[in-house]
Parts: structure tokens; sequence; C-alpha cells
């Protein structure tokens, strides 16, 4: 399909977000365009997550539309949207912990036909992630938390996604761990890949990002450049309580 | 009563006064309409007291503290084979009712906590199929207990239990009052069973009310937030298994000397699962949803055994299906339809576990 | 009443409005129509409604007014409690007599009911003595009890099969231990050794196990008491495994359902007992099976036949009578001495068939042979 | 000595169909946490729709090879099944996914009260002859241990049955996205997989399974009923959570741990109890093994801690 | 200061992963002691472990100068230590107010028997019960919910419930799990002066919390924990110039933003 390069790939218009009784998002706007990275910041509980698992189909929308490639997917269900090219890695990562390293790997290709391509990329994840290589046949579970960050990243990857949302890939890991996750995440942008991030680790993903989104309580608070907002001093504030 | 009295449906909740007085009514009333259309229709009725008695105790476990119990039905046996041995020609003991229902309830209470003990650890669909195969067992024991010493005459089953006698009168004989008008010994038998069925409401409401209904409605909503918050549970569970087992005893001597026989037939799995189906298609957690179900699943197969051939003639001109086999198409299909449509059965639990009364004076109100 | 009239047309009662001159008489069969041995319950049903059909058919005039029978059959489902229920719903409908039940476990609480109203009660297979030793004057029945067949069959293991070391299995429901029971005594009686005691239930179909161990024992006979539907699969195990014993079994498995379940695996080795005398040998007796299957596209199963004479007996103690009441016929019930379907149906002072002839029969050319 | 050769081939026998039952009520909880109560009668079903297929056979072409029949009627058998067990799960099942955790257990009651008395309509009330198309000769391979071919083709069918699922869920992409719906509905939902479908095809695949256990069962026993599903679909589920519930490999060990404990138990209890109990006792040998294993191990023999399903 | 709750060398192991190492730390009387670091630092297993739910591997509790029983939650509430749930964890089909009723369980004595003969000390009981539980009601500022099933509640009102329902286990020491989590601005104002009324009746709170700017507002002493260990303990300004801490939060280390 050929599509206008300047339109967005992803856009948000008026979403809201409903579960329990609560309204977790309460309407906000996002654009995302091709080859981006932006970033989703925020303190805990502010809907960041929310708004991720709406953007892959995991939670219903109330609210509001959601355009990718110019089409409608609010209404099509997870699996459907995952056709389209939106991979998600959750948070707390979602590995199947009763599956072996590669079988998690081989779930992400899952929608997949093309057996010599999902070889090819197999090798490529591998040469990308080595440590992933060397645990293949081990039970995912017993992965340690980076290990398993990995194989989640690795297996949205064999989806060959043209959207990928990241929620904090950082969560629970060692500094040097987290490094080596955000090379990682560097090289799949490079290829071209769109991401939209989630971090609670603002300084790292400021840092990464071309752009980024502010969320507070279910709303987008402010927006601008990662260079920008990584010396605005409301975003120390947020995080770290400082007076504004 | 408050709830059953709610749940009448239009009138409930526009004059549940006139409900309550209605439910009473009804209560009261019912064997003499029933009895119109024939002494079955009071038996009938004597049984579905029975069954809301079970119904009631399983709603306890259950409902209240959400423990999945598929052997209820061997407290009843307990009960029923207690009195079957304190009072029949079988070892010969003949002891009054009045003796024979509190042991009944001690023994059944302590086969709650039996069952109870070992179990505790497992939850949901573990703890059902140990329940019930802790049901089997007590029926097969009851089944083979002739040998080698002869306690439960086996498959035999055991006759003649005594009548319930109360204050001198046998409930099992009609009451001659004048000449041609004679009280039916089903009608005795439903106004025993009847104040048996109110007075255990009138615990199981108090009981709900205090802080024993809400431990246990709290470790069925959360059990770890229900230890968090100081509840031991496991001596909650305990009591669950142990009160909602005494209920079965209670209904299981009632339904021996009722019977005047009883034998191992009479406490299948199928008979568990009766009684629960009947709690969760009335609506768990609540005992109006215990009593209606009781009542409807108890009825149902009778009426629709007295209307499967008239209503096929009518319609078809000739019997297409035996009563039998409509019957137990119908029941099944009213199980499956039933749970479609209402799934958290026909009176959703709308239990409550305090008395605003008190707090009257502050303005709270419903 | 007239309430009553109303109540009963709104609940579909059709009350059947009799002809001028004719008059409707009702009679019960009860039996387990649904469950695991709902096809032994509707052959009883059958058997009774031949012969209501039959009497119908005949024409029968009872106090000066032609009558006519009609059977309400109702489902018991082996259940005491509804058994009861259904027993009270015969009473209520105005039932003059009840052919029924099947199992023990159900025609003893329901012969409560039955006697309180003075209805009179046959069971056509109800085996357990308890049933009329309870001291109700209504209450027959047309099979032979317990006591009765296992004193034969012990005698029959012990006599002409000249066994020494018998092995008895039983099905744990009231007929199969009852039966088992008394056999045994009436083994041992006989000087036969008991070597194996086993067990298993009315819904088992795998008895390899208890089999294996009974082959261990290596008996001369064995016995079960229970079923066809257990007793035909248990033939074929005991020939898989190897076993060579005589097989000898009740009436329960006296059925040709059981020489269909047991398909090659039955031989002359296996025998059965029956009540009466060989269908065969009465007179009737094979018309009776030809006409059950001309009329209900069915093989007779084991007490069709018994459920058949209970009809019977019935209506010829109200023919005696010259009266339908229960009250006015009951004396002549007692006294009655026919040649029915089964032999010569009279009854002795507690209800329970007289010299109930029991057969014995050993598998010949694909059937049942009296011996 | 063979009379203990003999009792474990008893048990063997049993407890193949049993750990064959056992494996679709397995599937189903592994997937949606539903004991389906229903599985049993398909066993039923299962065994009568082939009969029926063969009676038809034998009166078109009477000359037709028992193998070829037995096939034919497995072809008929199989497809009924999956087909019944795929209404099932659409129309009674799926609408109660999210409802309170007792309702799917009463509908399934409903459902498997519905398929025995729908059998009753259609079969009777009657004890079927199933024809014993396997020979039933014994073979003695070892002197006093006597095994036929037809249990002998139980316990092989059973094996590889269980072998090809085994393959199945554990090599293919498919059973891949069973196992990972299984563990989780939402990320493997996120992987692209429709779970919907694949909720489907996990009823389909065990009623597969209970079509083929209800034609050997029968087989075996040379007899069919339509209330011949519901014992062997008890002791399948006590198998299943023996074994513990949710695990394939459970659900087989607890198939044959049960078929010999039984065996043993019907065989030996006598002698160990000083003539106390007997073999009256059992049916209750799997609900006390069932009670013992679970208190010392509350999620079976080869279960893992499962977490808070509330 | 009088010492009220000391934790000596916590460890807890989850398979491969160290959740708390070491950890030891010291609450005194009165005071509201802050519990921080990144997601996953072992903040809510000190919690477990604290309140019985998990046995620690290592090291003990004292709480008022006596050790503090392990892998026994309701005699640790008998103690006086009452817990909220960092994903609110109420009793969803009871009432507001059955809620608060259910959590002073602990500090009533009625029996089987006295509820179903309905004697005088069960009904005073009962109505003390209730009447209490509708003054904690009161007390968050949810009294109108009263009657309200718990599920029905608003978010911030359900975090308030649960609060509401832990005090009415009589605490000595009140434990908060992520209180503030999904509230909005306002709310968490006024959870702030919630928390600051509770202290100012005596009772000590145990905080964890994200919200930075609650916890330095709010706390008089503050621990921080990364990777199972306890980085910092100070007064809250101390520790928000503490270098590690900042390195724990922004993440990195390396990138300040000074």
């Amino acid at each position: 399909m050929h599509t206008n390069p300047i339109s967005p790939l992803l856009q948000l218009s008026a979403m809201k977000v409903a579960y329990g009784g609560i309204q977790a998002v309460k309407g906000i706007d996002l654009e995302l365009y091709r080859g981006e990275l932006v970033s989703l910041i925020g303190a805990n509980g502010a809907g960041k997550t929310t708004t991720l698992n709406a953007i892959a189909g995991s939670l219903k929308i109330a609210d509001g539309e959601i355009h990718y490639e110019g089409e409608k997917v609010h209404v099509l269900p997870a699996h459907k949207r995952l056709r389209r090219g939106i991979a998600l890695v959750p948070e707390g990562r979602g590995i199947f912990t009763r599956l072996t390293v590669e079988e998690n790997l081989r779930m992400g290709a899952y929608t997949r036909n093309d057996k010599a391509a999902i070889e090819q990329d197999l090798e490529r994840v591998y040469t990308m992630l080595p440590r992933v290589k060397e645990r293949l046949a081990q039970i995912a579970g017993t992965l340690s938390g980076g290990e398993q960050q990995m194989v989640a990243i690795g297996r949205a990857l064999l989806s060959r996604p043209k959207l990928l949302l990241l929620d904090e890939p950082s969560m629970g890991l060692a500094p040097l761990v987290v490094e080596k996750i955000f090379e990682v995440v560097q090289s799949v942008a490079k290829e071209g890949v769109t991401i939209l991030l989630v971090e609670q680790n603002a300084n790292l993903a400021l840092e990464f990002s071309q752009r980024a989104y502010v969320m507070e309580s279910g709303k987008i608070t402010l927006t601008g450049s990662g260079a920008e907002l990584l010396t605005n001093p409301k975003v120390r504030a947020a995080y770290l309580g400082e007076a504004a | 009563m408050n709830e059953l009295a709610l749940a009448v449906p239009w009138l409930g909740k526009r004059n549940p006064l006139a409900a309550r007085w209605l439910v009473i009514a009804i209560a009261i009333g019912a064997p003499i309409v029933a009895m119109m259309f024939g002494r079955t229709w009071v038996r009938v009725l004597d049984f579905a007291l029975l069954y809301i008695l079970l119904a009631l105790g399983l709603n306890l476990v259950v409902g209240f503290a959400g423990l999945l119990d598929l052997g209820y039905i061997a407290f009843y046996a307990v009960g029923a084979y207690t009195a079957a041995f304190l009072a029949s020609p079988h070892f010969d003991v003949h002891l009054p009712i009045w003796i024979v229902l509190p042991l009944a309830a001690c023994f059944a209470a302590t086969a709650g906590i039996t069952l109870g003990f070992p179990v505790l650890r497992l939850r949901g669909d573990y703890l059902a199929i140990v329940t019930l195969g802790f049901g089997e067992i007590v029926r097969i024991f009851m089944n083979n207990l002739n040998y080698p010493i002869n306690i439960t005459n086996g498959p035999q089953g055991i006759n003649s239990l005594d009548p319930i006698m109360l204050f001198g009168w046998d409930l099992s004989r009609n009451i001659q009052v004048t000449e041609d008008l004679a009280i039916n010994s089903l009608f005795l038998y439903y106004y025993f069973f009847l104040a048996c069925v109110v007075g255990s409401i009138i615990f199981i409401q108090r009981l709900q009310i205090s802080r024993v209904g809400r431990a246990w409605a709290a470790m069925r909503d959360d059990e770890l937030a229900a230890k968090a918050i100081g509840i031991n549970t496991r001596n909650m569970k305990l009591l669950a298994f142990s009160l909602g087992a005494t209920f079965g005893g209670v209904s299981g001597v009632l339904f021996g000397t009722f019977q005047g026989f009883v034998s191992p037939e009479s406490f299948s799995l199928m008979e568990s699962i009766a009684v629960l189906t009947m709690v969760v298609f009335g609506g768990m957690g609540n005992v109006a949803g215990a009593i209606v179900g009781a009542i409807i699943l108890s009825a149902l197969p009778e009426i629709l055994r007295h209307l499967a051939v008239p209503v096929q003639n009518a319609l078809f001109g000739h019997v297409l299906l035996d009563p039998e086999v409509l019957r137990m198409l119908l029941l099944s299909l009213a199980m499956i339809l039933m749970m479609l449509l209402r799934p958290s059965g026909l009176i959703p639990a709308n239990a409550k576990y305090s008395h605003i009364r008190y707090l009257k004076a502050k303005g709270v109100t419903e | 009443m007239k309430q009553t009239v109303v109540a009963l047309a709104i609940m579909g009662i059709g009350l059947s409005v009799a002809q001028a001159q004719e008059m409707v008489v009702k009679l019960g069969s009860v039996a387990p129509l649904t469950g695991t041995i709902s096809h032994l319950g509707k052959d009883n049903e059958n058997g009774a409604r031949l012969a209501v059909e039959d009497a119908n058919a005949k024409g029968i005039t009872i106090g000066g007014k032609k009558v006519k029978f009609e059977l309400m059959g109702e489902d018991d489902q082996a259940d005491p409690r509804t058994g009861t229920t259904v027993a009270q719903r015969l009473v209520d409908a105005g039932v003059k007599g009840v052919v029924g039940h099947l199992n023990s476990g159900t025609t003893i609480p329901a012969s409560r009911i039955y006697n309180q109203a003075g209805v009179p009660m046959i069971s056509p297979s109800a085996t357990n003595p308890t049933l009329t030793r309870q001291g109700y004057k209504a209450v027959f029945r047309t099979i032979a009890n317990d006591v009765q067949q296992g004193g034969v069959l012990g005698k029959f293991i012990v006599g002409p099969l000249a066994a020494k070391t018998v092995a008895i299995i039983d099905d744990r429901t009231s007929y199969g231990q009852g039966l088992a029971d008394e056999t045994e005594k009436a083994v041992k009686a006989g000087g036969g050794k008991i070597v194996a005691r086993e067990f298993t239930t009315d819904k088992a179909t795998d008895f390899n196990a208890i089999l294996t161990k009974i082959r261990g024992a290596k008996p001369d006979v064995i016995f079960f008491g229970g079923m066809d539907a257990q007793g035909g699969p248990m033939l074929r195990q005991l020939k898989q495994l190897g076993v060579e014993a005589k097989f000898v079994t009740g009436d329960g498995g006296c059925s040709p359902e059981m020489i269909k379940l047991a398909g090659d695996s039955i031989g002359a080795n296996a025998y059965c007992s029956m009540a009466g005398l060989p269908l065969e040998k009465m007179p009737g007796g094979t018309e009776f099976r030809n006409r059950y299957k001309a009329r209900f596209n069915a093989d007779v199963q084991i007490y069709s036949p018994y459920a058949y004479d209970a009809a019977t007996a019935m209506i010829k103690a109200m023919q005696a009578a010259n009266s339908t009441e229960p009250a006015k016929y009951l004396p002549e019930l007692k006294k009655s001495s026919f040649p029915g379907v089964t032999g010569t149906v009279a009854f002795d002072d507690l209800g329970d068939i007289k010299d109930g002839a029991i057969t014995m029969y050993q598998f010949k050319a694909g059937t049942w042979a009296a011996m | 000595m063979e009379i203990f050769l003999q009792q474990i081939v008893n048990g063997l026998v049993v407890g193949s169909v049993y750990a064959l039952v056992a494996l679709g009520y397995t599937m189903v909880y592994g997937i949606l946490g539903l004991i389906n109560f229903a599985h049993g009668d398909l066993v039923m079903v299962g065994a009568l729709t082939a009969l029926q297929t063969m009676m038809f056979l034998m009166g078109v072409a009477p000359g037709m090879s028992p193998i070829a029949m037995l096939t034919l009627s497995l072809l008929v058998a199989i497809p009924v099944c999956m087909l019944l067990a795929f209404t099932m799960e659409r129309l009674a099942y799926r609408p109660l996914r999210n409802a309170p955790r007792l309702a799917p257990l009463i509908t399934a009651i409903g459902v498997s009260f519905l398929l025995q008395t729908l059998a009753m309509i259609i079969w009777g009330r009657n004890y079927h002859t199933f024809p014993q198309l396997i020979s039933t000769t014994p073979l003695q391979p070892i002197e006093g241990v006597f095994i036929t071919p037809i249990q002998i083709t139980i316990i092989i069918v059973s094996a590889l049955m269980m072998a090809g699922l085994v393959l199945l869920v554990t090599k293919t992409k498919l059973g891949r996205a069973m196992r990972a719906t299984a563990e989780n509905h939402r990320v493997a939902a996120l992987m692209g997989v429709d779970t919907n479908m694949i909720i489907a095809l996990t009823f389909v695949l065990g009623a597969a399974l209970a079509a083929v256990a209800g034609v050997m069962f029968a087989s075996n026993y040379g007899i069919a009923h339509y209330g011949m599903g519901f014992m062997p679909g008890l002791k399948a589920f006590t198998a299943a959570v023996l074994g513990g519930i949710g695990n394939l490999g459970g659900a087989m060990l607890g198939g044959i741990v049960l078929g010999l404990v039984e065996s043993f138990g019907a065989g030996y209890i006598e002698h160990l109890t000083f003539g106390f109990l007997n073999s009256s006792y059992q049916d209750i040998f799997a609900f006390m093994i069932l009670g013992l294993v679970l208190i010392f191990k509350p999620t079976g023999l080869l279960g893992e801690r499962v977490s808070d399903r509330a | 200061m009088i010492t009220l709750l000391e934790a000596r060398n916590i460890g807890k192991r989850f398979g491969g992963l160290q959740a708390l190492s070491d950890v030891s730390l010291t609450i005194r009387k009165g005071e509201v002691y802050g519990l921080i670091g990144p997601n996953g630092a072992g903040k809510t297993t000190f919690f477990n472990v604290l309140t019985g739910a998990y046995t620690p591997d290592g090291g003990e509790f004292v709480f008022n100068g006596a050790p503090l029983p392990s892998g026994k939650p309701h005699l640790v509430v008998a103690q006086g230590i009452a817990r909220t749930f960092q994903n609110i964890r109420l009793f969803r089909e009871l009432s507001a107010l059955e809620n608060v009723m259910a959590g002073h369980h602990i500090r009533t004595t009625a029996n089987v028997w006295g509820i179903l003969t309905q004697n005088k000390h069960t009904v005073e009981e009962e109505r003390l019960t209730t009447e209490r539980a509708y003054e904690l009601l009161k007390y968050v500022g949810i009294e109108r919910f009263a009657t309200a099933t718990a599920k029905n509640l608003s978010y911030g009102d359900q975090r308030r419930l649960e609060i509401a329902r832990a005090l009415a286990t009589e605490p000595q020491l009140l434990a908060l799990d992520e209180p503030a989590a999904g509230m909005n601005a306002t709310e968490t104002v006024q959870l702030k002066n919630l928390i600051e009324q509770i202290r100012g009746d005596g009772i000590t709170v145990l905080l964890i919390e994200h919200d930075v700017k609650l916890v330095m507002g709010l706390c008089d002493r503050v621990a921080v924990l990364d990777f199972g260990r306890k980085i910092a303990e100070d007064v809250p300004a101390e520790v928000q110039k503490n270098d590690a801490v900042i390195g724990a939060y922004l993440g990195g280390g390396q990138k300040n933003a000074h």
C-alpha cells in the first residue's frame, strides 16, 4: 500500500481508556511518524502502559480513535493488529515462561509462513543478541531478567513489525544490562522500525529519543524533543519531587 | 427473610413489607394449595424443604466462604445414618429425635472438620475434586460396612427408622381432628421441616451479619487480603466446613426419619451435584438464591413429569418423547440456558453483611 | 372438589371422561426409566402394559360395567426419594394397584406409602426379603426373594455342579449383595468352600483385577450376584484371562441381553437361575415372548413376564371380587392362584410368591435352556 | 508372580484409556481453567457413533474387513465428536468466559446431561453389543499372563495418540500457540495468535482423543451404552488432577498410575488390610491416592505452582 | 525517640533472584518512614516479608522489642501492623462499611454460639464495630459511600477504603504500598493530608511510594532500595542529594542533569 510519507504511521486522537471503573487514559492525542523513536515518560500509574496496551489491542478503548497507516485499527482484535505490523513488548516482558527460548522467539513469527525468511530473521536476532543464542533450549522462565527482556524484544522483532511498542524495557534490570538493551533498541531503530518507548528511566529514554511525550494522570502534559525535555525542570520535578 | 422478600418480583422492591407477608403466607399456605392438586405435591414440598436446608448449608460453604465442595452429600449421609443407627430396629436403639438431631449435627460437623483439615491448602478445582472424592468415599463405606462387622447393613439399607415424635405426636400418622377431617402426616412433616428451615435461615442470617460472616466473605473475595487484615483463614475454613456439614447432617436426619428407610443409593455424587446446581442456579452467596434454587430444581422435574404427556398431546396430538426423556431434556437445557442468560443465578448475590440500623442515628440509609 | 377439577385442568391433566357404561381403572407401573438400568425398567413397564392391553382386548366386565384399564407408567430413577414421590403421585392419581418398583431400595420406602393408602403393590423384581417382612398387608411380589433363589443356587452349585471351591462376586447393590450372601450361605451349608469373595459395582465394566485375583484362587465355580450389563462383559473378561471355571448367576443375568453382551465368550459352562418355570414350558410362554416382540419391537429382558403376571393377578382378583376397590379385591389377590407366564401365581402369608419354583438354565445352542 | 504381572497388564489397559480421556480434560483445563464435565460423554458419543457406522457398514458391505470397518467407523466417530465439541465450546462455554467461576461448571454439567439424554433418545436405553473387530482371543506371552490383541492395540494406540499429541504440542507451531495461549491469553494474542480459534481447537483435539478412547473402550469390553461415559470420565478427571491438571505428561502419568492403583488395589488390598478392606473399595483407591498426593503435593504429581486464579 | 520496628539483615530469594539482601532499617514511633526505589527494587517484597505473607530467608523483625512471628500474617496483624496493597485488594462484593468492619475482625471476639443466640456481648460488639467502621469511613472521607459495594467505588476512594480497612485493625504501624499510584494531583494532595492526619493520631506510617514528590514532602526519614539493597537512609533533603539515589532513579548514573 502506498501511503503518504508525511502522514503519521500512528495517530491517536482523543483516545480514552477505562477499566475497572477507573478512567486510566483521559483523552490523549499522539502521533508517530515512520522511522521515529519516541518515548512516553511519566510517573507510575500515569497511564503509559494502558496507552500501549490500547494501541496493541490488549485493551478496548472507551472513546476516540487509533489510526494506523491511515486505517482505523481500534476495531481490530490484537492478533489482527500484529498482522498489520504493530508489535508490543509488554511490561514485565510477557515471556512464556514454560516455553523454551527458541519457542518464545518462534512465537514471534507465528503469523508468518515464509520459512526461509524466518530462519534468516532468527539468525539476525541471534547476532543482535548473542547471549540469547547460547540459551536457545533453555526454559525461558529460568532466564535472568535481562535475558528475558532480550528474548521479548527478539520475539517482537520476529514478527517484522513496522511499529514496535516497548513497555519499560529497563524495569528491574541492572544498569549494565539496561545499557545493553538500549543498544539493541537503538540498532532496531536504525533498521527503520518505528518505536514507541515507555520508560521510567527518563534520562535514558530522553537521551535516545527524538521526541517524547510526558504523561501525568492519564493526560499528556508536555511534549518536545528528547534534548529539550531532558533539561526541562518540570521533568525533573515529576521524578524527584524537586520544586519546579 | 428480608432477602427473600426483596427477591419477590415486582413487589419486593416496591413494598418490602407486603412482600415479606407474601413470603410468609406462601410458606404457610403452600401445602394447603398443593393438597388441592394431590398429596404428591405436598410430598414434593416436603422434599423441597429438605433441599432448601441442604442448599442453605452448601451455600454457607460455597457461596459465603468460597470453598467449592462437590462432596457435600456425604454429610447428609452422615446425618441419615446417624438417625438410622440411633433410632431404628437395626441396633435396636430408639433414641428420641431431640437426642438424635444434636448428635447427628455433631457427627456431621466432625466429618466436616475431618474433610476440612487435609484440604486446607487446596484451592479451587483441586478442592472440588478432593471433596468429590470424599463424598464418594463416604458413600462407598456406607455401602460396604456390613462386613466384617455389620454396621450399615450395606446396600440393603436400614429400614423402619423411628418416625419423629414431637411432644407425643407421631408425625408419621395423620391426626384425626374430626370424623371427616384429618391432618395428613405430610402436613405435619411440612410444618416441622418449615420450622427447621426458618430456624436455619435465622441462624444463617445471624451468621452472615457477624464477624464470622464478614470473615468468610473476605476470605472468599480475596484470601490474601483477608490474611492481611488478621483473619485466621485456616480456622474460618474449618468453621465453614463444619457448620455447612451440620446443616447437611440435620437434613439427613430429617430425610431418614421421613423416608423411614436409608440406603446408600440416596447419597450418590449426582445428589451432591444437584444441590450445588440449586445453589448456583438460584444465585450463589445469598440465602434467597439458595432457597429459590432449591424449590425450583426440586419441583421442576415433578412438574415436567406431570406436564410431559398432556402438553405433548395438546401440541402434537400424540406423545413424541417419553415423559422421563423430555424431563431430562428440559432440565439440562434449563441448566445451560440459565447460566448463559444469568451467569450469576436467578437472584444474583446481594447479600448484606452488616446492620445499617446501627447507623440510623447518623442518618445512614440504604 | 370443583376447584380441584379446575386446578387439575389447569395443570394439564385431561380428566378422561369415561364413555357411558365404561369404567376406567388405572393401574400404576413404576421402574427406573432413566439411568443405568433403565432398559430393565422399560422392560417391566412393557410387561405390565401387555397385561393391561390383553385385559382390555378381552373386554372385562366388573360390577356390571365394562372396564377399560389404563396403565400409568412412572420413572423412579432407581432413587429412593423419587420412588416415594412417584408412589404418592400414583396414589393421588387413584390407581387401584401398582406393579413395581424394580429395585428393593426404592420399593421398600415406597411400599409404606402404598400400604398407608391401601393400594396393593406387586413388585416383579425386588428380591430383598425385608420387603415382605414389614407387616404390610398389601405388598406382594411375583419373583422369588433372595433367600428362596439363593438357596436353590447354592444347592445347585454344590449339588449338580459338584463344586468344591466357589468364588463369589457381587455388584454391591441391594439385589446383588442379597443374592450373593444367600448363595454363599447355601454353598457353605452344602459343604462348599468359598475361596474368594470379590466385589464390583453396577456401573463397572472392567473386572480384570478381581477376576485375576479369583483366577489365583482356582475356584470350580464363580458365582456372580448382579445384572446382565455387568455379567456379559464379565464373561468376556473371564475368557480373556483364561479362566475356565463354571459361571453361575441369578435371574439378573438370565436374559437374552446377557447372551448378547457376552458374545462368543458364553458357553456351556454358564448357568443362571430364574423363578418360575421356563417360558417355553409354560402355556403361552413362547407366545408371550413373540407377542412382546411384536408389540414393543424389543426382546424380553428379564422381569417383564413377572410384571405381566403381577398386573394379571390384580386384574383377575378384581374380576373375582367383582370390584376394582382395593379393599374389596385385596382378599381375592391374597387368594390368587392361576397359571401365569412364569408359573403358578400364588402368594404366601407374607406376600411372597408361593413355592417359587426356581428353574436353572444352562447356555445351549445360543440361548438359555432350562435344565 | 504371574498374578502380579497380570495385574500390571490389567492396570495398563485401563490406565491407557484413562490417560487418553484425561488428556482431553487437562488440555481444556490448561487453556481455560474449565472442568469440562461433558468430556466423558464424548467418549460415549464416540463409541455409539462408531457402533452406528459399523451397523450401517455391515448392512451395505457385509464382507468388509474388520480393520477397514473399524477405521471407517473411527473416521465417522472422530469428526462427529469434534463437531460436537466445537459446538459445545462455541454455544455453551465461550459466552461464559468471563462469568463467575462456577457458571461454566454448571453449564458443563448441563451439557453432560443433555448429551446423555440425546444419546438415550437416539440409541435407546439398552446396552448394545459392540462388535469386537479386533480379536479378543488371549495370547500368553508369559505362562499364566494373558493379554488379548485388542488390549495390545489399546496400549499401542493410546501410546501413539499420546505421543502424537505430545509431538503436536511440543514440536509444531500450533502446539506452541496452544501452550502460549494456555500460559497467557493476552500475550499470545499479541503474538498474532487467534486465541479463540486455539481454544476451540483444544476442545476439538480433546474430543478426537475421546472418540478414539470410546471406540477402544467399547471394543475391549464389547459393550456400549448411553451412560458409559460417566465413570471413565470421572476417573479420567481424577487422573488428570492426580497428575497435575493442565499438564499433558501429568495426565498420562495420572491415568496409568490410577489404572495400576485400581488394579493392584483390587488385587491386594485384602491382604494388606488383613481382610478388613476388600475389592468393594476399588473405586475409592483412586480418591484416596488423589487425596494423599494432593495433601503432600497440592498441585498433583507433575503440576507446577499455579498462580492465584481468583 | 523510641524504636517501633527494627528490621535486622532481612534477606529473601526467589529462585535465581535475590529480591532482598541484608536489609536493615529502624522505624521510630510516630514517624512517617518512606521506602523508595525504582521498580523491582524489592520494596513490595520487603512489605510481604514484614507482614508475614512470605517468610524471610534470613534476618528478623523486632517490633515493640519482641520478635515478629514470620509466615503468620494474622499474628502480625494482632501485634499491630497493618498494610495496604500496591494493586488495591478490597473485598469486592462487600460494601465499603463492611470492608472496614471486616478489618475490625481481629479486635472482636464474638463466637458462633454468641452469634446464634445474639447475646448481649455479640450485639453490643456488632453495634460498636459498625459505628467504629463508619467513623473510620468518615475519617478517610468516604462515609457517603458506606453502603456502596466496594468494587463500584472510584479508584481514589478504593485507595482510601483500603486505608480505612487497615486502620480498623487498630495498628501501631500502618504500612502503605504505593497509596498514590494512579491518583491525580488533587487526590494525591488529599492523600497527603490523610497520612499526616494519621500520623497526627499517633500511628507510625511506613510508606512505599513512587511519587517522589509525595515522599519527600511527607516523610520524616526515607530509605532507598535498589536491587534489593538499602543504598541510602536519611532525611528527605539529604536523600535527594545523594548521588547513588539520583543514579538509581533517573537512570544511568553517568548522566547527571545538574
